[in-house]
């Protein structure tokens, strides 16, 4: 049994088949990867798990319980944290305080009306999220306002936040789009440490080959919104379907 | 201090001074003096002054954390006003029960207001609020009337039954007190030309409005103020994080409303009379002039605005003709006529149009509003120390 | 029956005034993303145009009459329009007499060059700022102008009449073979009422068959696509602004003879032409000329004694009660677009 | 009551700041210094004119001031003296009130009653203001009145017609020269009875506010008693602007009279959406349909322009009355403002007089003094032939003027002719009548 079950999910968009009955289990401490062509429902497949579209059959089981018609923030509180394509932070307040957030709804749960705690007070929680700020490297960059970070910086700084809450499952979406070679090698070396420094268990939806193979333990691969194969990635690569599929589509 | 860190502490202490000397600073110029004129030391002016300052304080937390802006928050006032009065009436004129009943019931409305507006965001969040408020407007002015006297405002009257007091004395409504002390009393304290009041309505509603202020202060320190700073910046993001972003809304919501409660309150313990106009979408409009002008996300702008605007209103408005000629009668003839041909558009019937060009200008040329005006003053003599930031930032964000 | 009727009719006649303003404003956010507070004040200063052509055409001259006596009992003075003296009597008084249709003559231009010294002179200059900050200077911008007004015209309101032609009313219900006398109907607001559709249709026809027009809508869809084809997306949101303004200005002109102006009258507009952006959606400029009619209707409705009698104090309620369950269920308005005006 | 001390008045204005650095710090506490608030201790005396300044009323506002500036004027022995020379009471005499000069302040109403009493407080606590008046609405004097019977100074009100000013919210320390909702019914439905005929049906358009419903009960009750009937009554929201919901109505009932019970914009807006709909041209009934309005404004009515022609309704003043007072009152405004004064100027003026020669034979600015003196005077020779300021409850009793609006008028002043002096014993009613009912004067308050 995994930490994340997902079965015989179906999602219709008008006429478009979105997804069709597609199978998923992601084991405890893997990093497993969901990757195909543009179209294959990547992204469908993500919302449903982080309960922002709910499949029209199926049932998605997240460490024993159905996130299904769940609120964002109680899927977070169930223990699965997500990193967006494009850094999701909160840019008007300090870096430090961004990794503050996360710590309080880990401790205080999804709502608690401290308005008469002291932020910097919390002992126990700024430590917390220093030393998170340490082990990502930014500790010096605390009192930036985060808006003025660079990209980089940003989805290093997500990471943080997500990690933060010692999450069951971190969820990233795409996490390297967009970016140039040398920061995608920086995400995969920071995603690399992190694995090897906590037990973590990470789904990622990706489209970059290069960062699949550099991390992935287990690979699923996705198109027209149904499963061709789950293997380990070196049964992946040479695997006749997938080149099927990737036939014709530029690989970067 | 209070567990408050050192700059927010400076700021509590200055605020502090400021409200406790009010007399003396609001009154720097002799009586009988030309600029006598502009004295603002007397005690309407600067109950207003600290009154408005809480409405004030309590619109910021809402809007300068959240970003919501609401242009309702005179409902909230107005009802806290109206339950203040009849508690005057039915009651006691010690004014403690009517502030808290004022407080509760500004809390009540607000939780039925903000369930109801939360529910969208952005402008829709803004018509909506000004809807409500807009109802309790046009409601209180006409049917409402039996509750609400009206046009007239609600008032005290020589046959209230008030339970624990008595309806009046020697054909007089009894003033309003605070446990026996009658609120309308003052000292006058004279020194030369210069004439001080101290009114004992003003000190109480000046001690209300620091524990409102050091509130506030409170408020922007903790999480929960961290919290709904990060709804204004990222909702989404909060959302992934684990945090239900309703209830801190409806929070600052209600706390606000609270806080326009007390100011609601305050008003009719210093004055027994509330009036519907209160409750008018202008009402609501001012109160967000007062953030926004003052510096909305800032610990003092609030105040600052509240004050500046009822200062325009209070004094601006009472400028006549015969007072320029006053003034300007040292000049020649001409001259005096044309100057006060000049002037005269802006004071007295037209101190509308002053407020409107002042609004105007501190929009244009100071979108941080006063504090930033203050802060580029503060900076042209700070250049000297280059090196402050790393202390700085630690408090960087309320500021 | 009849009573219904009469109330549409009243209503289409209000929501026209509601939906001319509320058109302006809606066009002015979809193009420019500003929200313009100052909207209102540029419905007043059309209406003032009218006031101000009429005030022209009657300068005057004055004669003395000494078989009669004024208040203090001197020789009555008479004021002789100029217009009558070099035209004559009857075509002097006959031009006098259609002052407002005239008046529109002068508030297109003058509407041109406000919209133009607006956007360029402020407007401009809040486009990347917050909602907040163009909220407060056309606020401020509103009372400014509305001071000017009461400062040359007074407070008290100036009667402008419509000009004798169409000064009556008709019988409406006689013309649909109803029973004569109950359906009632003042000529103006029919002439109102077909102003604005005019007004509206030109500016939809102006939007959706000009490439003019074309552009205009690519970019309130997506300004900076627009923007990076090389097209001068600023001056043509200048223009729309201008026109904006005329909308409005022209909006005011033809209303004058309906209520007579005063300096406050945009105020008393701005708020509930808001309501009718934010109820049709923002952006939507559709949306804005049905939620004008559907409000002026409803609120007609509202006013009836029966539903009074019912409901006491509807009247007085319906739009903001209207605004809010269209704005629960239907979380953008009638016809808004998602993620506009949402944070 | 915050107190004022002994030396400001004196230095009031005098500019003087002499012996500044050697003073002493006194202070003084509630109670102890003077008989009663703002006592007015050196050569002058501070009068509070709270008027409209912005909002619809401000022309009226402007109006108001004038007047008062006129009477100040007078009061100190500048100009043509106006209605002091025809004053039956001849204390005043150009010196003053009991010789000290009079000095005044000014503020803004907004028409809102919050506003109009911190202006009024800020008048007394600031400028030490002895005597508050002006106002242009019912809701504002109210408001003001019960302020200044609580600070203890003295509230002559200005331009407010509601019967409550004096019915159930009259204060000891308030008084009411304008007429009242009661006067406006009694003496114009004997008018209406005899134009239009007792057999009539009345449709009401009710502003939707305190005066509103006074005037549509003093309205409907007396020409009820005339044998009219009451066919409906229909409360208009204060911010309507177009009434054209309100007016169709009146088409399909069987109505025969719309009475619009409007003032000011509201007032203007209806009457003008009435005649543009044809209500005047109207036959029902086989009777001429018509229009009244109750309480007329020469300063609103020009807003209605031609619509105004041949409506009826009723007047406080006008200056075209005949009388020795009203003619010395138009000729000194008129030679000095270039055009004739409306009713709330003459209303203003006349409160002042009255409040100074009160004064002037109390020989006191003490309120109660005051008071004393304006309870039960009878005087004449201020516009409105003789006049009684009852001691029940401080409302004048006097001639009630019906005004039509003119078919030809002569200039833009010259909008409404006088139809009917109704004389003051018609409109008299006793101090318990139904419609006043309620409310108690209580006791002068004297402040300190």
């Amino acid at each position: 049994m995994g930490l994340l079950e997902v079965k015989n999910v179906n999602k219709r968009f008008g006429g478009l088949q979105a997804l069709g009955d597609v199978n998923l289990s992601v084991a405890e401490n893997t990093v497993h990867a969901i990757i195909g062509p543009n179209g294959a429902g990547k992204s469908t497949l993500l919302n449903v798990l982080v309960g922002k579209l709910i499949p029209d059959t199926g049932s998605v089981i997240f460490d024993g319980q159905s996130v299904l018609g769940r609120k964002p923030h109680e899927i977070n509180q169930m223990g699965i944290s997500r990193v967006f394509q494009t850094p999701e932070i909160f840019g008007d307040l300090t870096v430090l305080e961004n990794v503050l957030i996360p710590c309080f709804a880990r401790r205080d749960g999804s709502f608690k009306l401290h308005a008469f705690e002291t932020v910097m007070h919390e002992r126990e929680i700024v430590d917390m999220a220093e030393q998170m700020l340490t082990d990502v490297h930014m500790i010096e960059k605390r009192n930036l306002q985060a808006s003025t970070l660079s990209r980089g910086d940003k989805r290093r700084l997500e990471m943080a936040m997500c990690l933060v809450q010692q999450p069951k499952l971190l969820l990233l979406d795409e996490p390297t789009a967009g970016m140039a070679r040398a920061d995608t090698n920086n995400t995969i070396d920071l995603l690399k440490e992190i694995k090897a420094t906590r037990p973590i268990t990470m789904a990622i939806i990706e489209h970059d080959m290069h960062v699949v193979f550099s991390l992935a333990e287990r690979i699923t691969v996705l198109a027209q919104g149904t499963p061709l194969v789950e293997d380990a990635p070196e049964n992946i690569k040479g695997h006749p379907k997938v080149q099927e599929a990737y036939l014709g589509q530029s690989h970067e | 201090m209070f567990g408050l860190n050192k700059k927010d502490s400076v700021l509590f202490v200055l605020v502090l001074f400021l409200t406790m000397c009010a007399p003396f600073l609001l009154n720097p110029f002799p009586q009988g003096s030309e600029l006598a004129q502009f004295n603002a030391g007397y005690p309407d002016l600067m109950q207003r002054f600290v009154i408005f300052g809480i409405f004030a304080i309590g619109f910021n937390i809402l809007f300068g954390l959240t970003g919501y802006l609401s242009f309702g928050h005179a409902a909230f006032l107005g009802v806290g006003s109206y339950a203040g009065v009849w508690m005057m009436k039915l009651l006691t004129m010690n004014v403690i029960p009517a502030i808290m009943i004022s407080v509760i019931v500004a809390g009540l409305f607000s939780v039925l207001v903000g369930y109801v507006s939360l529910r969208r965001s952005g402008i829709y969040f803004s018509i909506l609020t000004l809807a409500f408020a807009q109802m309790s407007f046009s409601l209180a002015y006409s049917v409402l009337t039996p509750i609400t006297n009206g046009e007239t405002g609600l008032q005290l009257n020589l046959d209230d039954p008030r339970i624990l007091g008595v309806s009046e004395v020697n054909g007089s409504i009894p003033p309003p007190n605070l446990f026996g002390l009658s609120l309308r009393d003052s000292a006058e304290m004279t020194f030369g030309n210069w004439v001080f009041t101290f009114n004992t309505g003003y000190y109480m509603c000046a001690v209300l409005m620091l524990i409102a202020f050091y509130i506030s202060i409170r408020i922007f320190r903790s999480p929960f103020g961290m919290m709904l700073r990060a709804v204004k910046s990222n909702q989404q993001r909060l959302n992934y994080t684990g945090l239900n972003t309703k209830p801190y809304t409806l929070a600052a919501f209600v706390i606000s409303g609270m806080y326009a409660g007390l100011a609601g309150g305050l008003m009719v313990a210093m004055d027994p009379l509330a009036g519907a106009e209160r409750m008018q979408w202008t009402a609501s409009g001012e109160v967000v002039l007062m953030t926004i002008l003052g510096g909305a996300g800032t610990l003092i702008g609030p105040v600052l605005g509240a004050s500046f605007i009822k200062y325009c209103e209070n004094i601006f408005s009472k400028i006549n003709d015969n007072i320029l000629h006053q003034w300007f009668a040292f000049m020649p003839d001409g001259i005096e006529d044309v100057i006060v041909f000049l002037v005269h558009p802006f004071v007295g019937k037209g101190w509308h149009l002053t407020l409107g060009l002042m609004f105007m200008l501190v929009v244009i040329f100071l979108p941080g509003g006063l504090v930033e005006g203050g802060q580029r003053i503060g900076r042209l003599f700070r250049r000297r120390k280059p090196d402050a930031a790393s202390d700085a930032s630690q408090t960087k964000p309320a500021e | 029956m009849d009573a219904l009727l009469l109330q549409v009719l009243n209503g289409i006649d209000k929501g026209s005034a509601y939906a001319l303003i509320a058109l302006g404003l809606t066009l002015i956010f979809g193009t420019l993303g500003v929200v313009n507070f100052a909207h209102g004040a540029l419905f007043m200063i059309g209406a003032f145009c009218a006031v101000t052509m009429q005030r022209i055409l009657t300068l005057s001259y004055e004669v003395v009459d000494p078989t009669r006596t004024d208040f203090l009992g001197q020789p009555l003075k008479v004021a002789v329009p100029y217009v009558e003296k070099f035209l004559g009597e009857s075509a002097g008084a006959a031009i006098i007499d259609w002052a407002v249709p005239i008046s529109i003559l002068l508030a297109v231009p003058f509407m041109i060059f406000i919209g133009f010294a607006m956007e360029r002179g402020l407007i401009k200059h809040f486009y990347k700022r917050p909602h907040a900050d163009q909220i407060l200077v056309t606020f401020g911008l509103a009372i400014v102008l509305q001071e000017v007004v009461k400062y040359f015209y007074g407070a008290n309101p100036i009667p402008t009449p419509a000009p004798d032609a169409f000064a009556g009313s008709f019988d409406f219900g006689a013309m649909l073979g109803m029973e004569a006398g109950n359906i009632i109907y003042p000529y103006w607001r029919m002439v109102y009422f077909f102003f604005a559709l005019a007004i509206i249709g030109a500016v939809f026809g102006f939007l959706q068959f000009t490439t003019f027009g074309m552009v205009v809508r690519a970019g309130m869809a997506d300004r900076e696509t627009v923007g990076l084809l090389g097209i001068d997306i600023d001056r043509r949101f200048t223009i729309m602004f201008a026109i904006a303004a005329v909308v409005a200005g022209v909006a005011g002109v033809m209303y004058a003879p309906i209520n007579s102006p005063n300096y406050h009258m945009g105020m008393d507009f701005l708020v509930l032409s808001f309501v009718v952006v934010v109820v049709g959606g923002m952006g939507s400029l559709p949306g804005a000329v049905a939620a004008g009619f559907l409000l002026g209707i409803l609120e007609s409705f509202a006013s009836m004694a029966a539903v009074v009698e019912f409901l006491p104090g509807i009247n007085q309620i319906i739009i903001y009660l209207v605004a809010i369950i269209i704005l629960l269920t239907r979380p953008r308005g009638l016809m808004g677009r998602k993620g506009v005006m949402e944070d | 009551m915050s107190k004022m001390d002994l030396t400001r008045r004196g230095v009031m204005k005098t500019g003087a700041v002499a012996g500044a650095g050697l003073a002493v710090p006194t202070i003084f506490t509630a109670g102890s210094a003077s008989a009663f608030v703002n006592e007015p201790t050196g050569g002058s005396v501070t009068l509070g004119f709270n008027v409209p300044q912005s909002g619809p009323y401000a022309d009226e506002g402007a109006d108001e001031l004038r007047a008062y500036e006129l009477a100040v004027e007078h009061l100190n022995g500048g100009g043509d003296g106006g209605m002091m020379s025809t004053f039956s009471s001849k204390t005043l005499d150009g010196t003053g009130i009991m010789g000290k000069k009079v000095e005044y302040v000014t503020g803004d109403t907004q028409t809102k009653s919050d506003a109009a009493r911190a202006s009024a407080k800020s008048m007394i606590e600031k400028d030490g203001a002895i005597m508050i008046t002006g106002g242009s609405s019912s809701g504002v004097a109210v408001a003001v009145q019960a302020l200044c019977q609580e600070a203890g100074v003295i509230f002559m009100a200005g331009l407010t017609h509601s019967n409550d000013t004096t019915g159930k919210d009259k204060k000891a320390n308030g008084f009411r020269h304008f007429f009242n909702s009661y006067m406006s019914g009694a003496a114009l439905a004997p008018v209406l009875a005899n134009a239009y005929g007792t057999d009539r049906k009345a449709y009401h358009l009710t502003a939707d506010y305190n005066w509103g419903y006074t005037t549509e009960e003093a309205i409907t009750s007396a020409t009820e008693a005339m044998g009219w009937e009451t066919v409906e009554t229909v409360k208009t929201p204060l911010a309507a602007t177009d009434f054209s919901a309100y007016i169709t109505p009146v088409l399909q009932s069987d109505a025969d009279v719309l009475v619009l019970n409007h003032y000011g914009g509201n007032m203007v807006n209806s009457l003008t959406n009435a005649v543009q709909f044809g209500l005047r041209e109207r036959i029902v009934n086989g009777k001429q349909f018509e229009i009244v309005v109750p309480l007329y404004s020469r300063l609103m009515a020009r807003g209605a322009g031609e619509n105004v022609k041949g409506i009826y309704g009723s007047t406080n003043w006008h200056w075209s009355l005949p009388d020795e007072g009203s003619k010395a009152f138009v000729k000194s405004f008129g030679t000095k403002y270039g055009f004739p004064p409306s009713q709330a100027a003459h209303t203003c003026y006349v409160q002042t007089m009255l409040y100074a020669d009160a004064v002037q034979r109390a020989g006191s600015f003490n309120p109660c003094a005051v008071v004393e003196a304006l309870e039960g005077f009878e005087f004449d020779g201020l516009g409105n032939g003789p006049t009684l300021y009852r001691a029940g409850d401080h409302q004048c009793f006097k001639d009630v003027l019906v005004v039509r609006g003119k078919e030809n008028p002569t200039s833009e002043f010259d909008l409404l002719e006088i139809v009917e002096i109704t004389p003051a014993g018609q409109v008299t009613y006793p101090v318990d009548h139904p419609q006043f009912a309620g409310g108690a004067l209580g006791n002068c308050n004297p402040g300190a």
